[in-house]
């Protein structure tokens, strides 16, 4: 095994522009011997490396099966410029996968159903693409209303600023084959042509249709975002045990041991960034924990 | 024919100065080193404040030369309040000195001066000077260590403490860098000849030079003051002949030395240092003049190049000899108590001598302090440094006069933000 | 790649933190590699002209014509950043700030009207707005080549903004505040000096300012029980850095 | 575990020993307080008492004649198994690709001499923390693997001193190579591994009587006795944890500085930045070529921007601050790592400027 505390090179194969500041990266590990052993499953992430400059967190959007390694990057602060500014042949750092990942196991047999706001979305892509990718998931079957829905049911709710900001746009098309997908944006200009839904994330329950006792939900976004959706989701009666989110932290080291990360007693990078609701759920009203 | 000559900003000095010159019918009609670096009136501050902050206050002055002020400020509130330093922390405050006499000096020569001679605008303008600037480097690297060695940092070093230092350093940090001094200084040997080959204009004078002078040793943190036209005071004394006084386009004061109907100009720093205490120099160093060609006393102002490359020399020998006979004192300073007094201290600041007085009131506070920096006493030197050279070159374009006006100031290594701190008393 | 333009300023100062540029050593000819270095009075005879990359002022303003130079200076600078506790804080000529003009002219000059300075001292960001702010008085110079480094890679420099008691442990001093009651700034001053005054056993005095969230009164409380007056505790602020701790504490209370 | 014993004169001997194959790190008065530093047998503080008071510390010299006679100094092993700044790895970056690589530099081992049991138990937590994570810190523990302890048992404890209530000390119970208990005239010797027994061998060690073992305990009892502070900790974590909102927290936060000061004495605290350090002539514009070093140093959580993320603070608020810390220590710690993080050794009282006291904060929070 290599060792996590020092990055190794990746190159840049493609880069996709997903938005205004936010564009997907593939990489490829250069050394032969660490890309045969390096494994992750979706909702881990890595620490990518700008020698001189520093590293961020930032997750895998790929599935495993892909063929290749992505990262979906939004332009924040000094990292993600920096990287946003390389072109495709140039290479990074990278230290991980870092963090356990999404509960995958929770999943079988049971409805799914994923939220994501913004680029929240990037490490539930890499879920999306895994059941995309495996034959064995049961298809969906367009004309959701009135239509059969495939079981267990998938579903797909996300939300962003604008249409501008949707992520993986032209990706839904195929997202449809195996999900009912709803997108909502906070507001759309009426110049654009958008046939979606405008408002809050929280506000699309009423279209979807799923059995609450059935269903696991995994999330990402902002913070209070989630907040304000794991509280109608209990309402509906999904069971808190089976909500599970990702949560974001100043990451410094990526491996438990600099203590940057805190969730009250969680450690983000090894005991999350995925988290069972009930878990921290005493937590997550603390202001400033 | 008329000129008027002007330079707003005095370039490669330290602080802001300019110069005004105008001739009118072959006569100079006015000749003014203006300064106009803002005052900051410390002495003022000092007022009330304990006599233990006044070294960290008055080093603030100047960045440039701190350890002077320190050393005036130190000595003459250890007169007020009767302590006798001993011997190993009177040495190391001589080594703090050489530390910043060959900072400053090296700057001024390989920097700052240096240039002048090579016609160009700055110590890295020119490949072929470049060797020389890092020279320079090297040499100001060695002195900035030996204070922070002792002081911490080379700028506003934290370690000088009334009674001695706040602690003094093992022997074994200084030993560490002496092999780097012995071959500076060799190289400072060098450094003597090549400031003699440079090409000088001629405007030697007549001046009156003061300095410290004292029995043992060339003058640092000790002596009397004279000149070579008779002047002898103590140093208690010399400030009631000077006179200082205010001119109307300069922020700083000008002072001057009283005479039966007049106040004259006097020139402090390398140049009267050397002139008045050749004769404590090691024989090293004396052969070194000897054999570069250099006839003492020394008459032109723009030779002060090389009076600072023979200092330069001389405070790496002496920190040599200090570090070699360096032994750490059971304690970094003496126990005292605070008096009221007042006191006059005079050290020699690497452009002359600084003066500083307190009067320090039963509760160690400050009452009053005057400080009379070397720059505020050489301001009038400088201008009539200037007149002298005009008169002889009256005929020269404006252009040159101005280049040669510029250098003749930048020859004093004027300390600009230095010269506003003068009180009046 | 062409190298970024640098002009260096001075306002009113003791030339220190320039110094402290020259003081890089050899590493002042990389900084000439990576920089060309426009416009610097102290060192080079350039004539000021164009525009900067990044403008490094000194000192603070404290005549009626600084305050059109620094405006002036900000129109020509991309980046303007702030260099030692004159030019971030004032200064120890802010002590002015608290007394009276015309009673410092009259102790120092025979002919005080003929001065023309403003009444008070203040930092450059009371003036323009201000990039990127260096604390210190020196600032530390490996400070100011990181600064500069960040500043031409492209990200924030990572100069801390914690306690001075951070450094001090990580050095491995002994607390004098704790072990000699020895009134030391290092819990409410910023870090960067490198625990000198601490090392050489002298309680802190605050050269390089009040550190993020300075809890100023909670220690001096602390001053007084260990037998400080209040007039002394503030004495202890009116130095370098007054105008800002002052303020630090101000904004805490 | 054995324990035999040597005349007192005869602890020179071990130290003579050790200092062949060993760095010896141990306490020395340095500025009127014990520090830890590089040392030997004369710079033992024999006879020196350590006065601990909230925010007070006072050492003075000769007034017992005992050779541990003194209690804790600011520093704990932390400063060396896991230093305040070290490098991770020199990286360069240039057109041909990015390199890491880890410089070794070999070290000699290390020898901590007069460690408490407090401090071995915060070793303890130090190995869950590098070693035993998903990551196991390589500069840990090769430092940690080649160390060596020597133990002292606590008989004077000083004013801030609450292992007993944590049973983390007063006596070392295992972690250790040798234990020395000093008696009236000898000093008894524990082995804990081979690396201990190895060290005693070829010295006139002598057996134990049942006196002496007598002496041993009763000397250890009083010093349970003298223990003054006690922190009750039944209802951890809980007690914490169902007051987030407490009014007292508000009321440290008036008092308390933020300066990190406890964190960085603690032998337990961890929190580290990593950061990259640049020269100036480690870039090059020709090239484009860019080298430097990744340096992880120690951090505090009472630095305000610890949990600074892009576009916000987790913790701008020094109340939220000092509760996250006392939060941690003695209730998180309990989840993360299977008990509290506070040794009870009390440095963080000692060494608050302005008194701040762990033990009184969590009896406020509890009323
Ligand atoms: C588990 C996880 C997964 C994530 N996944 C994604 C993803 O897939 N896509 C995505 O776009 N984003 C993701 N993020 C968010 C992403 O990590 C941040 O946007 C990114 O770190 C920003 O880095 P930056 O250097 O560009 O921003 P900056 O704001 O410049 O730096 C961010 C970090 O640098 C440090 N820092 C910056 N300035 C200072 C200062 N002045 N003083 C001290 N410290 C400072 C802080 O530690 C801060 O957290 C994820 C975050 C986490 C925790
Ligand atoms: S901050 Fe200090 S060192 Fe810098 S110029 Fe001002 S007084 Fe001088
Ligand atoms: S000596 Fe000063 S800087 Fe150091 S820890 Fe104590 S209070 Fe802080
Ligand atoms: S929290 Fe305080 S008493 Fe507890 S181990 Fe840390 S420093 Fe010692």
């Amino acid at each position: 095994m290599y060792d996590k505390s020092i990055p190794f090179e990746a190159k840049i194969r493609w880069i996709k522009k997903e938005t205004r500041d936010t564009a997907t990266y593939a990489f490829k590990i250069t050394s032969r011997e660490i890309e045969r052993a390096y494994r992750f499953i979706p909702g881990q992430f890595n620490m990518l490396y700008m020698p001189g400059i520093g590293e961020a967190a930032i997750s895998i959007s790929s599935a495993p099966s892909d063929h290749d390694l992505t990262h979906t990057i939004r332009v924040a602060g000094d990292v993600t410029t920096a990287i946003s500014r390389l072109d495709t042949g140039d290479v990074l750092g990278i230290r991980g996968p870092f963090g356990n990942g999404w509960p995958l196991e929770e999943i079988e047999e049971r409805d799914l159903m994923i939220i994501a706001g913004g680029v929240g979305i990037a490490p539930l892509r890499s879920v999306i693409r895994h059941i995309l990718n495996d034959r064995t998931e049961p298809r969906h079957v367009k004309g959701v209303r009135g239509g059969k829905i495939s079981s267990p049911a998938r579903i797909i709710l996300y939300g962003s600023k604008t249409p501008k900001d949707i992520i993986f746009r032209d990706e839904f098309p195929r997202y449809r084959d195996a999900f009912q997908t709803f997108l909502t944006v906070d507001k759309a200009d009426p110049e654009e042509y958008w046939r979606g839904d405008i408002g809050l994330i929280t506000g699309m329950w009423n279209k979807t249709s799923f059995n609450p006792l059935n269903t696991v939900v995994f999330m990402c976004g902002p913070e209070v975002m989630m907040q304000s959706m794991v509280k109608e989701l209990i309402l509906k009666g999904v069971p808190g045990e089976k909500i599970f989110i990702s949560i974001e932290r100043n990451m410094n080291c990526g491996m438990g041991i600099c203590g940057h990360c805190f969730f009250g007693p969680k450690f983000v990078c090894k005991d999350g960034p995925v988290f069972r609701f009930t878990d921290i759920e005493g937590f997550l009203g603390i202001k400033e924990i | 024919m008329n000129k008027f000559i002007k330079i707003d900003y005095l370039p490669r000095v330290e602080g802001e100065g300019g110069i005004a010159i105008e001739i009118k019918d072959g006569r100079i009609t006015r000749l003014h080193f203006k300064i106009f670096e803002a005052p900051r009136f410390f002495e003022s501050f000092l007022k009330g404040r304990s006599y233990s902050e006044a070294m960290d206050f008055t080093a603030r002055i100047c960045g440039i030369c701190p350890v002077a002020y320190q050393m005036s400020s130190v000595h003459a509130i250890e007169k007020i309040f009767g302590i006798e330093i001993e011997k190993p922390i009177h040495e190391l405050r001589r080594l703090l000195y050489c530390g910043e006499w060959i900072e400053s000096h090296a700057l001024h020569i390989y920097l700052l001066q240096g240039p002048d001679f090579y016609g160009i605008e700055s110590a890295w303008a020119s490949r072929q000077y470049m060797p020389i600037a890092k020279k320079g480097l090297g040499f100001k690297k060695l002195g900035n260590q030996i204070m922070a060695i002792l002081g911490g940092r080379a700028v506003h070093p934290v370690s000088v403490k009334v009674g001695g230092f706040y602690k003094t350093p093992e022997r074994k940090a200084l030993i560490a860098i002496l092999p780097d001094l012995e071959r500076a200084y060799g190289e400072s040997i060098e450094g003597i000849k090549w400031a003699a080959g440079l090409p000088f204009n001629n405007n030697a004078w007549d001046m009156e030079y003061v300095s410290l002078r004292h029995v043992d040793e060339y003058p640092i943190n000790e002596g009397h003051a004279v000149s070579n036209k008779g002047l002898d005071k103590s140093m208690d004394r010399f400030l009631e002949g000077i006179q200082e006084y205010q001119v109307e386009y300069s922020t700083a004061l000008h002072a001057g030395i009283k005479r039966d109907t007049s106040v004259s100009p006097y020139l402090v720093g390398p140049i009267s240092r050397l002139n008045l205490n050749n004769d404590k120099l090691p024989l090293e160093i004396k052969n070194a003049i000897n054999e570069s060609g250099i006839a003492l006393p020394i008459k032109n102002t723009q030779m002060g190049i090389i009076a600072r490359s023979v200092e330069m020399a001389y405070a790496f020998y002496e920190a040599i000899r200090i570090i070699r006979e360096y032994e750490k004192p059971d304690s970094p300073f003496i126990d005292f108590t605070t008096k009221a007094g007042e006191a006059i201290w005079i050290t020699e600041a690497p452009r002359g001598m600084l003066i500083h007085r307190y009067e320090i009131d039963e509760g160690g506070h400050v009452k009053s302090c005057t400080i009379v920096p070397p720059t505020s006493q050489n301001l009038g030197h400088i201008e009539s440094d200037i007149f002298h050279f005009l008169k002889n070159n009256l005929d020269k374009s404006a252009e040159i006069i101005k280049k040669e006006s510029e250098k003749i100031i930048r020859s004093y290594d004027p300390c600009i933000s230095c010269s506003v701190h003068v009180t009046y008393s | 790649m062409k190298r970024p333009r640098i002009g260096v300023f001075k306002f009113t100062s003791c030339d220190g933190c320039q110094l402290s540029i020259m003081n890089l050593e050899e590493k002042f000819l990389d900084l000439l590699e990576l920089f060309d270095i426009a416009y610097f009075r102290e060192t080079t005879d350039r004539p000021l002209t164009g525009h900067f990359d990044i403008s490094i002022v000194e000192g603070s303003i404290s005549t009626a014509w600084q305050k059109n130079d620094i405006v002036d200076i900000r129109e020509r600078s991309r980046y303007l950043i702030t260099i030692g506790a004159c030019a971030t804080a004032g200064g120890l000529q802010a002590l002015r700030n608290w007394g009276s003009i015309t009673d410092y002219k009259n102790y120092i000059y025979p002919s005080p009207v003929i001065i023309n300075v403003l009444s008070t001292s203040t930092p450059i960001s009371e003036h323009v707005y201000v990039d990127y702010e260096l604390w210190g008085c020196p600032i530390n110079e490996k400070a100011f080549s990181e600064t500069l480094i960040s500043f031409l890679i492209g990200k924030k420099p990572g100069i801390p903004i914690y306690s001075l008691c951070m450094e001090c442990k990580r050095m491995g001093l002994p607390c004098i505040l704790v072990s000699k009651s020895e009134p030391c700034l290092g819990p409410v001053t910023r870090a960067g000096c490198g625990a000198l005054c601490p090392y050489f056993q002298k309680p802190c005095y605050g050269c390089f300012g009040p550190k993020e969230d300075a809890n100023i009164e909670s220690l001096l409380k602390q001053f007084q029980n260990m037998g400080l007056t209040q007039k002394e505790c503030i004495l202890l602020l009116d130095k370098m850095n007054t105008y800002a701790y002052r303020k630090a504490k101000i904004e805490r209370s | 575990m054995t324990i035999t014993k040597i005349k007192k004169d005869h602890l020179r001997l071990i130290f003579d020993r050790l200092k062949d194959s060993y760095k010896l790190v141990g306490p020395r008065v340095e500025n009127d307080v014990i520090v830890l530093t590089e040392m030997d047998f004369h710079d033992i503080p024999a006879g020196y008492k350590d006065l601990h008071g909230k925010g007070v510390y006072r050492l003075s010299g000769n007034k017992d004649s005992n050779t541990f006679s003194f209690s804790l100094g600011p520093d704990s092993f932390k400063r060396f198994l896991s230093p305040p700044v070290r490098e991770i790895f020199a990286f360069k970056k240039s057109k041909k690709g990015i390199s890491a690589n880890v410089s070794s530099k070999e070290e000699k081992p290390t020898a901590f001499i007069g460690m408490r049991a407090c401090d071995i138990s915060a070793l303890k937590l130090y190995d869950k923390v590098f070693l035993e994570g998903p990551v196991r810190d390589t500069g840990y523990d090769s430092l940690k693997r080649n160390s060596l302890i020597i133990a002292v048992n606590c008989l004077y404890p000083n004013g801030n001193c609450f292992c007993d209530s944590l049973g983390t000390g007063p006596e070392v119970r295992d972690g250790f190579d040798l234990a020395i208990t000093e008696i009236q005239d000898s000093f008894l010797l524990e082995t804990g591994s081979s690396k201990g027994s190895e060290i005693l061998n070829g010295l006139t060690i002598e057996e134990v009587s049942d006196k002496e073992m007598d002496e041993k305990n009763s000397r250890t009892e009083d010093c349970k006795k003298t223990i003054k502070r006690h922190i009750k900790v039944n209802d951890l974590p809980w007690v914490i944890y169902r007051n987030p909102e407490h009014p007292r927290w508000t009321d440290v936060a008036s008092r308390c500085l933020a300066c990190g000061n406890c964190t960085q004495v603690c032998p337990t605290c961890f929190c580290n930045s990593s950061y990259d350090r640049l020269e100036l002539s480690g870039i090059s514009k020709k090239s484009r070529e860019i080298s430097g070093n990744k340096v992880r140093a120690w951090d505090s959580c009472f630095s305000k921007n610890f949990a600074r993320v892009h576009g916000g603070n987790f913790r701008p608020s020094r109340r939220a601050r000092y509760r996250h810390w006392m939060t941690h220590k003695l209730a998180y710690w309990i989840e993360q790592f299977g008990s509290p993080g506070c040794v009870g050794c009390g440095r963080c009282i000692t060494w608050c400027p302005v008194g701040i006291d762990i033990t009184e904060e969590l009896e406020a929070i509890r009323k």
